[in-house]
């Protein structure tokens, strides 16, 4: 694709010093409070052995997230289609399982990622030309259209009753997946994820991560700079596709079953939801916004089924209102007050 | 007679039923600075957007150092030299300021392409950027975000993303356009500092900004050429004060 | 043999399929048009109204024409009250926070209705004079069917006339067009978009009520038919009237008549369809080209 | 041979648990998986109220022992969210059985869940046939599409007469069972179906005119329609009078999800005349009905009504207190679930019985009419019936009804 050569730093850098120019060089480092999240994951997992199938369910989801914020958040991709790659990975697994083809998990995720790249490759060449309310549809209407398909091949996929108890080999063949006490599934859950963050992260801090914001802040001034934004943005989206699928993969994988849920537009529609309310563009809004909103539905709908509907629905437009760019942009704003009152004193 | 940059022949724009540019013949010279003046809807924008490549011309060709342009894209006509900024802002309004020269470079030295190294590593590209908002005094303000710069501020971050990319012909479609005039000083300044050879046409209203700046006019009326000539020429001609410079006045 | 069937009774269908989709689609195609407010929310006052219309007939036995009336009126109010509190707040906001009020506003509504009124749907009974069949002369066709294409037509017909004829219209047109030019005029966009907004949702309203014979009406209704009514919309094009409803007619036609000869396809067609006509026409049939 | 020794070290381990549970008071855990929120709300509260108005109309049944109920939300049917819940009854709330299941989806998902979790499973709703086949824990109190559809295959042809069918069914998989149900009851008999109609999915109520439209030009006897209980009913008895079908002399017959009680009224005069096939209706003339249907009116009002989803959860419940006894109060699932096995129950809807070799219910089939009573009100009319219906699927091992070897 590009080279990647990093060429030898000029001689003169009289500038480096420069706040902006550093703060720019620095960006991209590691910062401490980046590890408490992977900390906390892993805690999760000491101190709540009886919730580790809701954990796998929240990290996967995360994941999913993450894949949209690439697209939506960075590349301004406005889609709600995006279960469309997650269904396309998660059938990919569970057809390979279902029908004793191929069971092995890891090998499966990247077929998983590969037929989802295809498909947002394919759809992005032909719907990335569109925009907003249009591309909305779009993207919704061939996710929809792909659910119909997987019913119709009812024969191979189950249709709305599914693929039931596909047998997923062990992982590296020692570690069994144990439905009761999902332990595997989600250690092994958290360890994709983290490798798909990695890359995610280094894309998005990469010179073409900038080029991607640079298309959603302005096309027009993109197109002005001689930027090939359509490329980008399909390049973009089919990653994007990838990574979703490998999300849908590991959901067939960790629950051992697929059915057409998995291309339905709830789920296009709650990841999006997520993404906004964690805040988009900025990575850990993903986290933020699974968190916040899986521990709503999870607990709320215990204490009282519908009132978690209620409590989603007023949380989602104090967001809305009050706390713009999400809870993390929120807790941004907090922060620079904060910073600005220690400053003024 | 200088070498000619940049060049059009009888190229010709109609939106529609409207006739818009009629057969312009024009000459840029290689570090010109020409000015494009002429009532509102005289077609000077269209001008620009055909010359850039935003729009196609109806009829017509455009000439890049003698070699036709007119069937390049606006991307291939930016890698050939060509840059541009627009009336109304189109800035990176999120990012700093530093940032939007950045996109700017990283995608002229081929750097954008690139994934699995952070931005940050091209200090090649962060020193050109700085060296280029040196040269347009914006150092200071390099880290703020665009969207909380006073506007004559912001028109010079439009100008040195233009400058990013290289150019040897640069079109300013009305730099110091909704810039107060007690600000418009700034834009002339940093007019001034920009390199010699690099051919600029610039549409402006400011009348003061146009005479100090421009070695050469052309009047535009009605999508077609008016009249050219040095500033004095222009100034002292009586039918261009008539339909021009008279109900345009100046402050 | 199923060739056999008269072309009549596949219009007729189709157009009333089609009418019911315009009917609840066109408020929210004008507000969205108007203000470029990505309004998700459209489909719960849908559903708000339908509950009014359908329990005033049920509970209250007001005649069918009351509690169409009623249905307008009170949703109108309501959504003027979210407006002021709530969709004011966000006309500059991005698209993304716009969707994230509206989709918890459904969710609000819906849980409200399920509190209120219980999970199960609330049936309409129509009035006797409107169920059972009609002799069209030419043919037989289905009461309803027919009664709300009619009143469909008048609803178009009325908007149409209120756009070009009154003060109101052209403004709304007017800002449609170019909103930046509409405000620098003079116009008072904002009140503009309180009363359109008013107005669409008290269509969306009679489009719940009127719709609930085919579509049913339930706590869910809000987002079980919000793909429908944004398919009409964007390929009617944004803020045009007749665009929606040559697209809703034209996709409710041809979803009928394919769905009868191929019911096979399932949902294929309307999703198919729409691809094609967006591709086709990316701003829509009656779309203007926006830049 | 570690397999051996896996299976001995969870037999030990269960029989910890078994004496640990003996120890405590008499109290048993049932953990419910029911759709509270979403499209499934209205089967949940259904359901919900059959186990409690058992609970209270058999107290003594119950005692020594208190049954306490932990509910779940099992939301959209895609699996995933079931099983969380179930995985978190199972391992956080202990539960000593489990019970519900409105979606097949949901079943199906925790199907291996159960397995590992040893605990009897009853599925109250779920009706896709093969899901016993899935695990030996699942005993399902609910019908499956071929009790009904196969019966009424049978009647149509011999009791109705009729020579041609045409079947409309949504598109899902209760919808294909039905098709192949009746198809197979109603051209064993020597009816032929001569055309099948997907009509639009399940999830949102589709405008049933086109697909009928077909049906009423194809002039066949009788129109089957398969659509999930709820709200598709009304349209489909509304759709069926609007296109003037019943004046073309087609008749309407379908299983009994097409007259569900608490939906029957909202039909109005459209569904009079409506032939079902089904195990239960809340006009049933059996002592233990009316007393079911009285205890019901009082409990949740006049005119609230039982429905089948309800029987469902009412047998289901019976079964597990049954179970309950037979196990005294321990609910080892292996116990459990073998004192089920052939375990009778006079119902409301009838006698049942668990078939002992698919863990599936054998029922009584009523043959019914809609008709109009002389209180105004629509009421079903028995005019036939079937008794000891089993699920044909299993019995005559079809397609994926066949045990897996």
């Amino acid at each position: 694709m590009s080279i990647e050569a990093i060429p030898v730093e000029p001689p003169t850098l009289k500038h480096a010093g420069h706040a902006a120019a550093s703060t720019l060089m620095r960006r991209h480092r590691l910062r401490w409070w980046e590890a408490s999240p992977w900390l906390a994951a892993v805690a999760f997992y000491f101190a709540f052995p009886d919730y580790l199938g809701f954990g796998t369910a929240l990290l996967i989801t995360i994941l999913f997230a993450l894949s949209l914020d690439l697209a939506l958040g960075y590349a301004g991709i406005i889609t709600l289609g995006h279960a469309a790659f997650f269904g396309a990975g998660a059938y990919t697994v569970g057809l390979l399982a279902f029908h004793g083809i191929w069971t092995e998990p890891i090998t499966s995720l990247v077929l998983a990622a590969l037929a989802a790249a295809a498909i947002g490759f394919a759809s992005g060449l032909v719907l990335l030309r569109t925009q907003g309310l249009t591309l909305l549809m779009l993207t919704l209407c061939t996710m929809a259209l792909l659910q119909e398909a997987a019913n119709m091949a009812h024969d191979y996929t189950g249709g709305f009753d599914g693929l039931p108890s596909l047998d997923i080999a062990p992982v590296f063949g020692v570690f069994e997946f144990n439905p009761l006490y999902p332990d595997t599934q989600y250690l092994y859950t958290l360890a994709v994820l983290l490798v798909c963050f990695v890359f995610i992260r280094t894309l998005v801090y990469s010179p073409f991560g900038q080029s991607l914001t640079g298309i959603r802040e302005n096309l027009l001034r993109m197109h002005a700079i001689g930027s090939p934004v359509r490329r980008r943005l399909v390049i973009c989206y089919t990653i994007s596709a990838a990574i979703a699928g490998i999300a849908g993969g590991l959901w067939a994988q960790t629950n051992a079953y697929v059915n057409l849920s998995a291309l339905d537009l709830d789920r296009a529609a709650t990841v999006l939801i997520i993404l906004i309310l964690g805040g988009y563009g900025r990575l850990y809004g993903a986290f933020l916004g699974a968190i916040a909103y899986l521990a709503l539905e999870h607990f709320l709908a215990r204490i009282y089924p519908s009132a978690w509907q209620l409590g989603l629905g007023l949380l989602l437009i104090f967001v809305a209102l009050y706390a713009r760019n999400g809870i993390l942009g929120l807790g941004e704003d907090v922060w620079r007050r904060y910073r600005a009152g220690r400053a003024s004193q | 007679m200088t070498e000619i940059r940049l060049e059009t022949c009888a190229l010709s724009r109609r939106f529609g039923a409207l006739l818009a540019l009629q057969q312009i013949d024009f000459k840029l010279a290689v570090g010109a600075r020409h000015a494009l003046i002429g009532p509102n809807g005289a077609g000077k924008t269209t001008f620009i957007n055909l010359l850039g490549g935003a729009l196609p011309p109806s009829r017509g060709r455009v000439l890049l150092k003698g070699e036709d342009i007119t069937k390049r894209t606006q991307a291939e006509r930016v890698k050939l030299g060509i840059a541009r900024t627009f009336q109304i802002n189109r800035l990176f309004r999120g990012l700093s300021v530093l940032e939007n020269v950045c996109i700017s470079v990283a995608e002229r030295v081929g750097a954008a392409p690139a994934m699995f190294y952070p931005i940050g590593r091209r200090t090649d590209v962060i020193e050109e950027s700085m060296q280029l908002l040196e040269m347009l005094k914006l150092t200071t303000i390099a880290e703020h975000r665009v969207s909380e710069l006073p506007y004559g501020r912001q028109r010079l971050v439009e100008i040195a993303i233009a400058i990013g990319s290289k150019p040897d012909v640069l079109l300013l479609d009305e730099p110091a356009a909704g810039v107060p005039s007690a600000e418009s000083h700034i834009i002339l300044d940093a007019l001034e500092r920009l390199p010699e050879h690099i051919a600029i046409l610039i549409i402006e209203h400011d009348m003061d900004l146009v005479f100090r700046f421009a070695k050469r006019v052309t009047v535009m009326v009605g999508g077609a050429v008016f009249a050219e000539g040095t500033p004095r020429e222009i100034e002292s001609n009586s039918q261009v004060r008539a339909v021009y410079l008279g109900q345009a006045g100046h402050g | 043999m199923i060739a056999g069937i008269d072309v009549i009774s596949i219009l007729l269908g189709g157009l009333a399929a089609g009418t019911v989709l315009f009917i609840v689609s066109v408020g929210l195609s004008v507000t969205m048009g108007l203000m470029g407010f990505v309004n998700l929310a459209h489909g719960a006052f849908a559903s708000f109204g339908g509950y009014i219309i359908v329990l005033a007939m049920n509970r209250a036995h007001f005649d069918f024409v009351v509690a169409l009336a009623l249905g307008f009126v009170g949703t109108a109010a309501l959504s003027v009250v979210f407006e002021q509190s709530l969709y004011r707040r966000l006309y500059r906001a991005t698209e993304l926070d716009q969707v994230l009020l509206t989709i918890g506003l459904i969710f609000v509504f819906m849980a409200a209705l399920t509190i209120a009124f219980g999970p199960q749907s609330q049936p309409l009974q129509l009035p006797p004079e409107l169920s059972g069949q009609i002799n069209l002369g030419f043919t037989q066709y289905r009461t309803y069917s027919v009664f709300l294409i009619v009143v469909g037509f008048l609803i178009v017909l009325g908007i149409w006339l209120g756009f070009e004829q009154t003060h109101i219209g052209a403004q709304i047109r007017a800002t449609v067009d170019n909103r930046r030019m509409a405000e620098s005029l003079g116009i008072n966009v904002d009140r503009l978009f309180t009363i359109t907004f008013a107005f669409g949702s008290g269509m969306a309203a009679l489009g719940g009520g009127l719709g609930a014979e085919f579509l049913g009406l339930d706590p869910q209704y809000a987002l079980k038919y919000l793909v429908y009514f944004l398919i009409a919309v964007s390929v009617g094009g944004l803020g045009s009237v007749v665009g929606v409803y040559y697209a809703s007619l034209l996709l409710g036609t041809l979803d009928f008549a394919l769905k009868l000869y191929l019911p096979k396809g399932g949902t294929i067609f309307i999703y198919a369809l729409t691809i094609l006509l967006l591709l086709w026409r990316p701003q829509g049939l009656f779309g203007r080209k926006m830049t | 041979m570690s397999k051996r020794l896996m299976a001995i070290a969870a037999l030990s381990i269960s029989g910890g648990l078994v004496l640990a549970q003996a120890a405590l008071a008499q109290e048993v855990k049932v953990g419910v998986v029911l759709p509270y929120t979403g499209i499934g709300a209205e089967f949940a509260q259904q359901m919900d109220r059959g186990m409690e108005l058992y609970l209270k109309l058999n107290a003594d049944q119950v005692k020594p022992y208190t049954i306490t109920f932990i509910k779940r939300d099992s939301k959209a049917p895609s699996g995933a969210e079931a099983k969380v819940a179930v995985q978190e009854l199972l391992t956080q709330d202990k539960v000593d059985a489990l019970a519900g299941w409105v979606y097949s989806p949901d079943a199906i998902a925790s199907a291996p869940l159960v397995t590992a979790g040893k605990k009897l499973a009853v599925i109250m709703n779920a009706g896709t046939a093969f899901i016993t086949n899935l695990t030996p824990d699942f005993v399902r109190t609910s019908f499956t599409m071929w009790h009904a559809g196969y019966a009424l295959g049978v009647a149509a042809a011999k009791q109705l007469h009729a020579k041609t069918a045409v079947v409309a069914y949504s598109d899902f998989p209760p919808g294909k069972d039905s098709l192949e149900a009746f198809k197979a009851g109603f051209e064993a008999n020597g009816g032929k179906v001569i055309d099948a109609i997907p009509a639009g999915g399940a999830g949102a109520v589709p405008d049933f005119t086109p697909f009928f439209q077909r049906a009423k030009d194809e002039k066949p006897d009788v129109l089957f329609v398969f659509v999930p209980a709820g709200d598709h009913a009304v349209a489909v008895a509304k759709t069926y009078t609007a296109l003037g079908m019943r004046a073309a002399g087609i008749k309407l017959i379908g299983p009994g999800d097409i007259t569900q009680d608490i939906k029957l009224q909202d039909m109005g005069d459209a569904a009079i005349g409506l032939i079902t096939m089904h195990h239960y209706n809340a006009d049933l003339d059996n002592p233990q009905n009316k007393r079911f249907v009285a205890a019901w009116k009082k409990e949740y009002g006049a005119d609230s009504t039982p429905d089948f989803t309800a029987i469902g959860s009412y047998d289901g419940m019976a079964a597990i207190v049954h179970a309950v006894q037979a196990t005294k109060g321990k609910m080892d699932g292996d116990a459990a679930v073998k004192s089920l096995l052939g375990w009778k129950f006079d119902s409301p809807q009838g006698p049942i019985m668990i078939d002992p070799e698919t863990r599936d219910i054998v029922m009584n089939e009523y043959l019914a009419e809609v008709v109009k009573g002389p209180d105004g009100k629509l009421h079903q009319k028995v005019i036939g019936q079937i008794d000891h219906v089993r699920d044909e699927c299993k019995a005559q091992a079809i397609g994926p009804c066949a045990p897996k070897k």
